[in-house]
């Protein structure tokens, strides 16, 4: 017993020390390293968007930007197999239903009008720097096929890196209401949410609107999309409201995930996913922005991982997989604001305390009665807000208060347009399957069809 | 002593169970059946091709009793069950000659509980 | 009830509306950029084929050509899950198995013949410019290793990728047999028809045959890859029979996929792998036309998906996930033969119908008794004579007459092919396991294991 | 019977005969395809890596080593899969809880020591060319943003790509021990190895010291990776003892793999991961170069398949799944060492004897009562030391003796230093779980949870 | 009233489902078992170790029936699952001594059906 | 003829499988089934939440016997399932009216074996 906990204690004091002395005696170079690292980002890279490049450099960008297109393609599938892997397996066909249903809506609604939405242009602003609007569908003359049009990629894979993201948002929210909401209601929220909310809001920083030009930094989307995604999974799975023998006699009985490996399979498509989404938010293939980025966003998932194993083993006592699994996501979450403009130890931080973070408040929505399947709103929202702000922390000559208005900005607005799109689903289709539906699962009652038939299944669940 | 077995909806489990516990009946063995009744399947589709299951999912309970306790079982289990609706299911009552604990080699009444 | 029915059709009618919305607002403009968009690829991309180009130039396209390759190498993981999830678990091992040696057969004897037969290069035709053969093995001089050799890639960036498309005939067959074809009776036909039909049949157009000649156009092989896996998949379940149970007294049995995650990850790696297929098909990473490629792709993807979802409910009552996966692989065999010379809109039509005409074709399928247990004749066979005609109706400047003559050609060709090489194996070993082998399962009788010994299954399935 | 048996023998002749005819045919084009294709690495790239190169060429290689590294990642979840699929149910979360610490933990020690221990530079050596320190921690000037650091990449993404290779040694243990190990026994041994004896023995060959001095070739770690892990994993296999009821009265009681997707889905993720593990071993896009080494090593795979094969066929009567996914990591081990300096038909042979090895082995480690649940011993270690010997036989240039000279060292420290971590280990955590805990599982013994809760097991598993 | 109870290969239960429902036999429970008898089981080999699996995949079938459908439904499984193969299964009848419908409360004779 | 009915622990069962064979019975049939007795059940935590698991896994051994093997049976099973800690099980004996065998139309003592 004794040498057990000793060792236990000694373990955790040499990764604590350890960390110190890298922080420590990296410190400065680190600072340098992130000075030499953005300094491209802010200067040659701006430059060169505006000097035209030779025809190869915009060929490696836009194959770069390409390839960065196909990781954030396969975060779709990483989504999929997490969320139906932490629930039952009664739901699992409903749930894979909407997560592949998603990324095809995202897409046809991105080229029928989030695009322009999002990336109205500089003459089409309606309202201030507010909401603007390009027009309906989307083409190109053959400027946008050269470096004419952008130095880091043609229009159609500008088109398409964008249209990759845009379905991540209603992704988010599919996770957090499952399992109990109506197959046709969520359709219907997550077109509305997809295809004008997050493209709106989105053009506020990304299409160069009012945040953008505060100074508002969020490098990719911590939470342009992240959070924008959570704050709609979080009304969602108020509204719709707990699973049925969630919560009983005061106390929170876990409905556990059917199958581990698929989310272990999700989560790591998922980091995968992220070089992508990151790296490519460099909008060229510029090497030192690019992999200085893409070492961030690594340190951050595997401190993410460490810290949610740590905090999981002090609070549970047993250390649970899938905090593990959800501390990874929450490190590439946190990171994604600031991971061009803050240092390598920073990253470290930012993702261990990511990964204690989700853990916290994965327990705390429980105790709030949140009925949340997956730890959406714990890992998109709590840790997209985190890692906004922990660009006003760290990151170089970033503004914590500007930050924060960003952040608060957007919570404002995204919450007041779930209650709206959720509110007027509910009124005209209603939200919720019916109690029998719910206990025999959706597969059967949304489908007529179960995900694994020859299985025998315990059947209480 | 009898041996209590009964064929419910595997999502009155817990209900019956809590029913069972109520009645201070703490031993049992469950598991897994499927089966076919006066309810009928329900229908999946696959494919365009229609399947009638009509063999339902359930659970078996097992429970061996003293003879004393064969009334209060089954009253639990009728009243963690019961729903009024087709599929509720049956309670078959057999006789059991002998009962032993492996770990002690008790046997009979003693052995049940 | 009517609430229900309305909104129903209201969800229907704002889909409707907005697909017409955009066609109308985008066809000017669209068109304007396929124009564009194939102008590089019928003018300059040729031009750049016959002036050498830079080293970086070059280093570049083959980067992209690698990255292609390793897209098209992971389609195998994709049809491996996709079949094994679409049949039941006492099949799984041995679908798998043959799912695992099909790639690893097809590059040997690709190397081995194949290659050569397909690319004989244009001083060793044979027989007109119906077959020609360039000698066993594979090899090249340090000229092959640069622009000298194709501006695009070296000579072994150009067979591997090729390569990697071979093996993927075979797959095909293999979905549409499985469950009862014996072992090696499959890998004999399935070596056969790798090693000499495709690469054959692939030489009339892409080797620079006959068909080329005449101005058949498949870009990626809607035609020589889908169809003529296609063919032989028709012809081989209906000589290896339906699978027993599956029509009774006049009505036909479903037997479910045992595990439609697996069919997910399937979908998801090949919609990823196509990005390959047909971007890769450009064969140089010229940014206009590989990007404007990726967006037909993907867009009609997502439409496959929106048309299958829609006819599946329609048709089947309930939305059945299998279908709108089929969905998304039959958008995908349809934009196949004109990703570069059909418009954005058009892509989305195409991608529609075929996903439509996919659930329609799966249900006739089994009205006809021929048993596809994963409807690979509907998805290559049927969308892939679907997208070749379609180059003849929305493709800029194709003919629909020889796209036909480019359909017949190949089919009779394969149907033959596989009528001999079928007939021949079944006279030989013998096409379909026994009666008991069958009912217990191929895993134990071909394999003596199982797929999941720790589960218990239903045993009567 | 005997029809059948003829048909068999016909196969395999045609096997047989083929490979010969290709071997035959293409001997002398191939090996001066070896010649033109080594010619670039040894002279053309050497002085490229002195010659500063176009901002367009850094950028296109640094690009292709980022695609590279994603590759080398995306390997960890292949490791997962498999070794998970291969173990029994009841320890699955356990597995894939090591699976996804270990490259968390292998990035951060990477970055707190690892990098520098590894490649110290040349001023950074202790002890002669045997052990080099070049600091705490990472972080570069804006030169190593430049092809002045290297003309294949920037600072960042060799520390990256490096990172990711680090972690396999410890999956490669994970392997051979699981199903009995402690969690946090196996952690803390996961981590010292990977942060000081990984990096410190691969100095020797990459970090520029004594081995690679001599010449010896270990192109992308047949040795330097796979062996090193595999050492430790034959050590770790011994010390820990077989699991219970697996040897009985002098019989093997075969404890089987309890999802064979998973393990399939694994190994085509490794196979993929290889491109860029060997494919970016030519630290640059260098098309040639990186393209012929793509070539050999997806022979080396596809001939490993086949092998595994027939030996498997051969050996067990029936053929065997899990006996050919491990003969294509086989292959892959095998040609790892080589893939540069062998040509095509060569690569076939490695591979194929490779596949058949691997057979043999896995059947040996057992009548050695060795308890192995994966293989990793027999593909890892065996088809590594085979690989990197192959290199003496068929690689242009290269001596055996030093090859051997070479396998031999790292023999001799990988298992003095297994030995005492894990003796360490044991002395004060102890090494393996209890009786109890191992027949009810180590995922409810250490992590209180299981894998697939929903599903009815066959509890005497 | 009796408790039927037989074990068939997994593979005759549809016919055996069929040859009930001929016989007006439409309420049965069933559920899988792997069982041991006089068939030898099939090997099945794994990474070179052979495993001789001899318990065999079986499906259970428990019937409760009136006196008077004893035989009926003996001879109607029986007709379903007789291929006089080895394996093909065995019959056991117990009495039953209540049996219970959970929805409505009815017992004895009525309640079986 | 006797029904015996053993519920013992998921991993004694290849012992008892022995020592029934030691005791020259080669007959039975095995099912997976979960159960509530003495033994208290472990915790699994997840995601915070504990859940005490209180059905826990058991198995089922069903052996039909004539009269003169229902000790030699019985004592084989105690033999090997026992380890002495709360959990090790119970045995139920029945009264079996009939055993046919499908194969062959055999009945009654000589059916069993
Ligand atoms: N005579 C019987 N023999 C065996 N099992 C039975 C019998 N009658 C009912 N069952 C079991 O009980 C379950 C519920 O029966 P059901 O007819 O639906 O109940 P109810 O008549 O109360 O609606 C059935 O699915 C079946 O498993
Ligand atoms: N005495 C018995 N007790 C319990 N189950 C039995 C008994 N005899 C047979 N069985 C069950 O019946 C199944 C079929 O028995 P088997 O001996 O193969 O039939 P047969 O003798 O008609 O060929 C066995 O696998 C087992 O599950
Ligand atoms: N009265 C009973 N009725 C039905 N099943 C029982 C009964 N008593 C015990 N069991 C079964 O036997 C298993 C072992 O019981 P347990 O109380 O743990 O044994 P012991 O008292 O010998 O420690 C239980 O999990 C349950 O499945």
């Amino acid at each position: 017993m004794s040498r057990y906990a000793m060792g236990n204690r000694w373990w955790r004091r040499v990764g604590m020390a350890s960390l110190l002395i890298w922080v420590v005696t990296t410190r400065g170079l680190a600072q340098e390293a992130v000075e030499a690292a953005s300094a491209p980002i802010t200067t040659v890279a701006l430059e060169t968007a505006q000097a035209p490049v030779s025809h190869e450099m915009f060929t490696v960008n836009n194959t770069w930007m390409m390839v960065a297109t196909f990781l954030v393609f396969i975060m779709h599938l990483g989504f999929a197999t997490v969320e139906s892997g932490l629930n039952r397996a009664k739901n699992a066909v409903n749930i894979l239903f909407k997560n592949t249903m998603i990324p095809a809506i995202g897409l046809l609604t991105y080229a029928l009008i989030g695009f322009n939405l999002m990336y109205p242009g500089n003459d089409n602003w309606i309202l201030g720097k507010f909401l603007g609007f390009g027009g309906f569908g989307i083409g190109t003359d053959a400027a946008g096929l050269t470096s004419a049009y952008n130095p880091g990629y043609t229009y159609w894979t500008d088109f398409l890196f964008q249209g990759m993201f845009a379905a991540t948002a209603a992704t988010v929210v599919s996770g957090a209401v499952c399992e109990r909401i109506k197959l046709k209601s969520f359709l219907v929220f997550a077109t509305l949410y997809v295809a004008l909310i997050y493209p709106w809001v989105g053009s506020w920083k990304w299409g160069g609107g009012w945040l953008d030009g505060m100074g508002f930094h969020d490098f990719a989307g911590s939470t342009l999309v992240h959070s924008v995604g959570g704050w709609a999974a979080l009304i969602g799975a108020i509204m719709v409201g707990p699973r049925m023998g969630k919560y009983t006699n005061g106390g929170v009985r876990p409905i556990m995930g059917h199958n581990i490996p698929l989310v272990v399979i999700g989560v790591f498509l998922l980091w995968l996913g992220w070089f992508g989404f990151n790296g490519g938010s460099v909008l060229s293939a510029e090497a030192g922005n690019v992999s200085f980025v893409l070492v961030t966003t690594s340190l951050a998932a595997s401190a993410g991982a460490v810290g949610a194993m740590f905090a999981s083993w002090l609070l549970q006592k047993k250390p649970d997989l899938t905090m593990v699994l959800n501390g990874i996501l929450a490190g590439l979450v946190g990171i994604t604001a600031g991971a061009d403009v803050v240092s390598a130890p920073a990253s470290v931080l930012i993702g261990l305390l990511a990964g204690a973070l989700v853990v916290v408040s994965v327990l705390t929505m429980d105790r709030l009665r949140v009925d949340d399947p997956v730890g959406a709103v714990s890992v998109h929202l709590v840790c997209g807000v985190w890692g906004t702000l922990a660009v006003g922390i760290w990151g170089r000559g970033k503004s914590f208060s500007t930050q924060l208005i960003g952040v608060v900005a957007y919570g404002v607005v995204c919450v007041i347009a779930a209650l709206i799109f959720f509110g007027l689903v509910r009124a005209l289709m209603g939200l919720r399957v019916s109690a029998e539906e719910e206990l025999s699962g959706l597969d059967i009652g949304e489908h007529g069809m179960e995900a694994y038939p020859d299985f025998q299944g315990f059947l209480t669940k | 002593m009898k041996m209590i077995t009964a064929i419910i909806q595997p999502e009155k489990l817990p209900d019956v169970k809590a029913a069972l516990f109520a009645a201070k009946v703490y031993k049992m063995t469950v598991s897994n059946v499927i089966g076919c009744g006066q309810q009928m399947g329900y229908h999946e589709t696959y494919r365009g091709a229609i399947a009638e299951v009509n063999l339902l999912k359930k659970v078996r309970i097992d429970i061996a009793v003293n003879e004393d306790f064969v009334r209060p079982t089954i009253e639990a289990i009728i009243r963690g069950a019961r729903t009024g609706k087709i599929g509720d299911g049956k309670i078959f009552v057999t006789d059991l000659l002998e009962c032993l604990r492996i770990r002690t080699g008790e046997a009979g009444s003693e052995a049940i509980g």
